[in-house]
């Protein structure tokens, strides 16, 4: 798959370059989605600091390869970049970076948003929430 | 035999590592590792029945048998990374 | 609104600033899409050098404003930016840039698509395509 | 009067300027301007029909009265500037 470009990071998200990667002639739309952290007050007054990511990365990233591949069956894409971010992001940082070019528009919101629901689903990476008097809350879908 | 066993998010924090090393007698199950462990590390016991497992990175299920040199990865629910 | 960013530009579009521009801490999506020139070939053989944008700025740019406003009405939208060039656009550059930041992931999806479609349909700018023989026909929805 | 007359995309072309000054009798509609234009400029004629009308950059219909100084724009079928 020479078209897609798919990593976990530790850096700041290049979204400059992936875009640059997924621009083509034969694109007459591009859609990019970036996951940022949303400032936050818990129920006891605590701000949110930053999210903090962790992933299993050689699972994560098969996974992500596979979602990838998934999408491509579904719509005409010509270039992809699947970006996720692991340890600490601050407010209106990015998380997570998608990136599609396809020949038409429709198509490159469809396959964007479907990149972005299903690795919200079922990818080996977990987030932490920081909170401003210290404490750390593992994000876990129905843990109380 | 042995295996390597990965943990992550809050199973790490309550264990205190990411890496452990379990001592099983040989033909053991995923389930029966699971519930050595649960033995071993009471701090992780209440969360294990909530985790998915992973053997050498593919997901596998409690009766998959395991083999000297495994890599069993023990898999909370994912949060996704992102926001609702 | 302090909060759009809407403008009809000359020069290549800045979607790097329009980012940066809808970058939010209570932004948990962001959204972007960019419409770009695709090329293409004519039945005669002739291929697609570039598209020729001409604005009627002052009744486009009203027409953008009252866009971004039904948006706002239906989604709740943090920061929009929403950037269309003029003159000419070459294969695989953008002629349009629409940026939104909302809350969360859907919003965003929903309300870009929202302003794409929307300004497709009827904003005072026209488009020439420019082919490699030197010919140029402008494009008009319905003409032969 | 005296009304001023934008043209844009394939009238423009056709027209061979963008602008243009038409003189009118007071108490002319846009209908009328328009009429007065596929005459005194024949290789706009076939285009005419299928141009709105946007006066002092509002959209109005045909039958609108135009005043001294007004802007008035024909506006071709536009294309959103993208592709489908």
């Amino acid at each position: 798959m020479p078209e897609d470009w798919i990593a976990i990071l530790e850096s700041p998200l290049p979204t400059s370059r992936a875009l640059d990667f997924v621009t083509d002639p034969r694109a007459g739309g591009i859609n990019i989605f970036l996951g940022t952290t949303r400032e936050e007050t818990s129920t006891g007054g605590k701000q949110l600091l930053a999210l903090d990511y962790e992933a299993y990365p050689e699972m994560a990233l098969s996974q992500m390869k596979a979602l990838a591949q998934r999408a491509r069956e579904h719509w005409p894409i010509l270039k992809l970049a699947l970006l996720h971010r692991i340890g600490r992001v601050d407010l209106a940082e990015p998380s997570v970076v998608i990136a599609v070019s396809t020949p038409h528009r429709k198509e490159s919101f469809e396959a964007c948003r479907f990149l972005i629901d299903e690795l919200k689903k079922d990818i080996a990476i977990w987030k932490k929430e920081v909170w401003s008097d210290g404490s750390g809350t593992w994000v876990h879908p129905h843990s109380s | 035999m042995r295996v390597h066993v990965k943990l992550f998010a809050i199973l790490r924090d309550r264990a205190g590592t990411g890496e452990l090393s379990l001592h099983l007698h040989d033909g053991e199950t995923v389930g029966g590792a699971v519930s050595a462990l649960a033995q071993q590390h009471t701090s992780m016991a209440d969360f294990l029945p909530r985790v998915a497992y992973a053997v050498n990175r593919e997901y596998v299920n409690a009766s998959t048998i395991l083999h000297d040199g495994d890599e069993l990865a023990l898999i909370p629910p994912v949060s996704g990374g992102l926001d609702a």
